[in-house]
């Protein structure tokens, strides 16, 4: 099949309005403040960007109360989203949503669309290229009444810490669980990306709601953590852009010797280098959302493929943003610090490159010795 | 400007006139009889002007015609045969050519009938195109050239070439430059072959000593050589072959082939090395693919540069872990022959071949230095470097 | 110059030197005594002329007096505290200082009494340390200073600081420096604290508000401060510190200890990231042994630079490799407190913050890109780019 | 044991001395007429550096004829030969010659002393990072006097096309082949290296001389081994001492835009992070041969390290030089390709980077995932 990797126009003014929101309301003081603060996230930015404008639900059906928009249009906005390392559970909530839409579970679709936030409640590196193999024990018992109860403690899962659902993985299957319930606790972990901070879980006879068993439970989940998987990408794509923009302008204008920095070569031709990384990254994230958004058969390998690309390049650009702007770009008070951050985090969500490198070796077919 | 009495072409319009013109003329005759009739009938290249082989219609329209063209047998006009002349000289000549000029050179270009080289690259201006040392003299009505040109591929067999050569050394270096078309079959012109590491001999040597060229043969004014050769270095970078490759379709594939028929070569510790090299190849062929569609879509963009850069790094790691995992059979070349290939077939031939001609991908063409100057400067828009060599004459300048 | 009539110093006599030194000075008593009198005794420094602290004997002695010192569990003075004193100031003092300024100030220097900072970088310049901003105005028999410097460790314990300051903006950049010893208990100057990438403020800001220094803290003539600094700057470079670490003594250590002790986190596409990690620690390890085994031999060498340099990018790719494999495990950091380091310790804590704080590896003590110049310029002969801040009045040139 | 990484003042002037010898004798229009060829190597050099200088038999000992110096020596010229890229059997002869010390066969050391070649009989990447697996099958048989038969082929042997006799591992023993013996035939390959050409061999009942069985051959094949890995990483210094020292000069000299082209910063940076990687190269180096010479037990892992580190430098060292020198350095009429292929052909010799990486991870004790 063949995939259309450009975006449309609409994307392109979608893209415009986000950024120009984020400008007015995620300027990275505010997000530095947000980080430094005990909150989790922005509640302010996150009421905007769900209630106000319906983007946090973009791909959920328009009469569950979504926008009815695909995956391609949502990954535009995580591209923003990542350009301003914006401190909002967007991702988390994405994935839930693909979850709930496999599982046909409209009641939490309406919420969601309504706001309110539901995060897949995993410790936040399991990533298609195996979850089964690093998802913790969680039991499940019965009730007296008949219903589940969960136990067990879930560590390092991102985008919870102010959901009202969980969805939880637990003895193969999948649960929901109220955030609230007794029996639940959520203890806040100090993370090195306080943009998207992690928090534990720890349950004891959690009252619970299965939403499915067996392979149906399988499948969703495997479906919406590739899904995740290719998302972040384009979160990636934005956070790198941002970074060698952020880079490019700082060397216009810094001047040593005389000269404006920018016209040393050696800065110039590592900043070309990283340039052509960032082209292959538009490519290898665009083809990922679609694949995933078209239900393509190559969209396992697409995901893995893009993050394969697209996490190292992140890191790579942070990176450089934080060298290039030499002591001032280690300092607290400017954001490259929290670009560095999230581009370490997001290399570690939904798997590792080094992960998604070793299920390409079965994607692609080329065996270990 | 003014409008056009005749309707816009369409790709229905132009598949229309390629079936017509199909109608009229034998897809056997005479080859060159058929490639004259179809250049007369504007189906060329169609983006060039009425009577010059085209129908002024959009470029992205040409595979339109070509697609036709193939599907029904009709002979092609060798076009990597001659891809100096289609990619180089010709847009250099419709660009700043005169009415005689154009006619005279764009129609025999086209079918193949002469083949053209490009005389821009001298032993002492290789990335530092603007000093070229070449110089051409006023001699009467024309001019005398003198000097030495070198990495000119298809010299031995071309007809004509496009030259930059030196008419005021005591202007800055940019400004004393002139563009010319050269008659390969002058007195004055040999032609060397010159080997490679590979042991073929592509390229050649060409010394001009005493060259006579008519004035006629001046492109663009005196001293505007550099201008005139911007045109054609553009179109070198912007050509971008081909169709979309299928996955593996590249060097890639000859490796992940290898790894997987030849189970005893592998190592354990080159198993990642395959892995990032098919991430990097795999990455290189979507970004290819959403470049053509851009381009498809009337969306130009600097992607092809990226492509450029990326293409030279990732074919030389790929044959080189390639010629590694073979090892000491990696080792074994299949002959030193000084061949004079015409086509450059990057997976053709064995493992070593392949792993020594990569290493030319970030030479030829702008090397890939240059190219990050141009990316770093055009396309991210940073500062470039002093200039010492700018507002000096030429002649004064070190070398 | 003059024959000594003292015999020549050997490791011999330095032993038995430091063995009637510690017959006569209870290791036990007053630490600031006893490393007064250590220095008095000509055993402090011991390549430092007689008078100061030193016997005049050759610097690759100085480990046999540390070694007994140390042996027989004498006081020493906290060298990494003081360790601006030690390798910056005190060296520059020594050959551009008075014979009132040595008097006064190597003494306490050297036994901690009072504490160095260094007044270079500033805000606009950092890697291009000559183009300093901050003024030094006379003032009757003194200076008035005014300007802002920053990476300044320690300053918030420092009882002096080595300030180079611009006296002539009129004069080309290098030329219109001089270096002062700044009183950092002066009215006017205010220290504080920045915060980093880490959370840690393990440098300060320096406010110099109207700061008067006498004359007498002028360190070389008006107008040489950049060659007196080049001396400072030198000896930042040359310290190379501690013993030779044993075989995964470093980062690396903690890496293979995490990749042998932890199965579960092991991803076989990272086994030859691990591998090739351990290669360049286990060679980077190798160098620094034969660099101190040229260094003992008299042999200084560059190697040096480069031990810097790969020491850099190594760290921070162990430390980025650690964090990854560790997984969601990673992320997790203990603390954002700002706190004030006085040690820089690079395998404490946890390893998000080895990972974060390597990255200032690469920008403190010169920036690796500064670090690169060099080498390619003083170590391979590379001829310098061509300059065009050196011949103008520094007040005229672009910022 | 700490091993001493420098070089003695004896060293340093028997570099002088046969780099001399080099420049006079082995210049590169000399060895690439000696490459384009029929002759596998260069006779006339073999002749000075054997019979004339006893520099082929330095580490032997004088009672047999050699110079009874170290490995530490041998190494020394095998630097300046890199740098060279000599067209002569030194490296193979240097660890036959190891090989014989093991064995005790002072008779073929004596002849190997006068000038004689003598070769192992193995494919070039058999190195000691596990080189059973690949040793190629090579028979045993009894002849009618009870001596024994050799049958086999054994394809892409370095050093051997000239040599006197051939050190052949065969059946998990150790065995002295007649070069000129009827039942055995070289056939020359085209190889990648002209400057160290390789050859197969083909034996039809080739009568040979058992030198070592078992453990005793086992051990002084892999003793060889190591020391040959070890001893390549200087002849690799060498020559990526040489293309570092090529491709400044050249820097130095070639103008284009009005500057020397060395005065551009991204290129000299490339030069700076080479020299980074060089000055490890040799500390590497240095203690892998010490290692060797000391008999540490650490030597197996010091010339894996030496191998891991120094192959894959002469392979950039040469790659920065070509690309560097631009359309002139591509060319067959300068040296720089002489060392490219040379580079290549020795990061297979005696295994891989790969290959020795492999080892490290047992050596180091880094299990595989």
């Amino acid at each position: 099949m063949t995939l259309d990797l450009r975006y449309t126009e609409e994307q392109e003014a979608l893209r415009d309005s986000v950024r120009a929101m984020l400008t007015d309301h995620a300027g990275w003081a505010r997000v530095l403040q947000v980080a430094a603060s005990p909150e989790p996230d922005d509640a302010d930015l996150w009421r905007l960007l769900s209630v106000d404008t319906g983007l946090a639900a973009l791909a959920v059906p328009e009469h569950l109360g979504g926008a009815g928009a695909s995956l391609a249009e949502t990954a535009v906005v995580l591209e923003e989203l990542g350009r301003a390392v914006a401190p909002v559970p967007y991702l988390g909530t994405t994935v839930a949503a693909q979850l709930l839409l496999h599982l046909g579970e409209d009641e939490l679709l309406r919420d969601l669309a309504g706001g309110a936030i539901i995060a897949p409640a995993m410790p936040c590196d399991v990533g298609p290229a195996g979850p089964g193999a690093r998802l913790p024990d969680v039991e499940v018992s019965t009730a007296a009444d008949g219903s589940p109860l969960l136990n067990g403690t879930v560590c390092g899962v991102a985008d919870a810490s102010r959901a009202r659902v969980l969805v939880m993985p637990a003895g193969g299957a999948l649960f929901a669980v109220d955030a609230d319930a007794a029996g639940l606790r959520r203890t806040p972990v100090v993370s090195l990306d306080e943009t998207r901070p992690l928090c534990d879980l720890a349950m004891w006879n959690a009252p619970a709601r299965l939403l499915a068993a067996g392979e149906r439970a399988a499948s969703a989940l495997d479906a919406a953590l590739v899904a995740g998987a290719a998302l972040l990408a384009s979160e990636q794509l934005g956070l790198a852009q941002w970074c060698l923009d952020t880079t490019v302008a700082h060397l216009r204008t810094r001047y040593q010797f005389g000269r404006p920095v920018g016209s040393f070569q050696a800065l110039k031709h590592r900043l070309a280098d990283l340039w052509v990384e960032l082209v292959q990254a538009r490519a290898v994230a665009r083809h990922a959302v679609a694949a995933v958004a078209a239900g393509d058969p190559d969209a396992r390998l697409a995901a893995a493929l893009a993050q394969a690309h697209c996490g190292p390049l992140a890191v790579r650009a942070a990176e450089e943003c934080v060298q290039m702007h030499g002591g001032i770009g280690f300092t607290w008070e400017h954001p490259a610090h929290l670009y560095l951050k999230r581009a370490k985090s997001a290399a570690i969500a939904y798997g590792t490159a080094a992960h998604h490198r070793t299920a390409l070796a079965t994607l692609a077919d080329l065996a270990p010795a | 400007m003014g409008a056009s009495a005749t309707e816009p072409v369409t790709a229905e319009s132009l598949r229309e006139r390629v079936d017509g013109f199909l109608a009229g003329h034998d897809t056997a005759q005479d080859r060159l009889e058929f490639l004259r009739a179809r250049f007369d009938a504007g189906l060329a290249w169609v983006h060039y002007p009425a009577g010059l082989g085209g129908l002024g219609a959009p470029r992205v329209l040409q595979p339109v015609v070509d697609q036709r063209f193939a599907a029904a047998g009709a002979p092609d006009n060798s076009p990597r045969r001659i891809g100096i002349g289609l990619g180089m000289a010709a847009p250099t000549i419709l660009r700043h050519g005169t009415a005689e000029q154009r006619a005279r050179f764009l129609r025999p270009l086209w079918t193949a009938e002469e083949v053209w080289c490009q005389l821009f690259s001298e032993p002492g201006a290789g990335s530092d195109l603007a000093g070229v040392a070449t110089r051409a003299v006023r001699d009467g009505d024309g001019w005398l050239v003198d000097g030495q040109k070198v990495w000119t591929s298809m010299a031995h067999q071309a007809r004509w070439g496009i030259l930059l050569a030196r008419t005021d050394p005591a202007a800055p270096k940019h400004a004393g430059l002139t563009y010319f078309l050269c008659d390969m079959h002058a007195p004055g012109v040999e032609v060397r072959p010159l080997r490679q590491a590979t042991g073929e001999a592509e390229f050649n040597e060409v010394f001009l000593s005493g060259v006579r060229l008519d004035d006629g043969l001046r492109l663009g004014a005196v001293g505007e050589g550099w201008a005139v050769a911007r045109t054609t270095l553009m179109n070198e970078r912007v050509a971008i072959g081909g169709a979309a490759l299928p996955r593996e379709g590249g060097m890639i594939g000859v490796l992940a082939r290898t790894w997987r028929t030849r189970p005893e070569l592998r190592t354990p510790a080159l198993h990642d090395e395959v892995l990032r090299l098919w991430v990097r190849a795999e990455a290189l062929r979507l970004t290819g693919i959403r470049l053509r569609q851009q381009l498809a879509a009337g969306e130009p963009g600097p992607e092809g540069s990226a492509m450029k850069l990326a293409f030279a790094a990732l074919t030389q790691q790929i044959s080189g872990t390639e010629v590694e995992l073979l090892g000491a059979e990696g080792l074994r070349h299949d002959h030193w022959r000084a061949d004079r290939p015409e086509e450059l077939d990057l997976t053709g031939r064995g493992p070593t071949y392949r792993w020594l001609r990569a290493k030319g991908n970030s030479i030829e063409g702008g090397t890939s230095e240059v190219l990050r100057n141009i990316v770093a400067e055009r396309v991210l828009g940073l500062p470039a470097e002093p200039r010492t060599d700018t507002g000096v004459a030429w002649k004064d300048l070190p070398r």
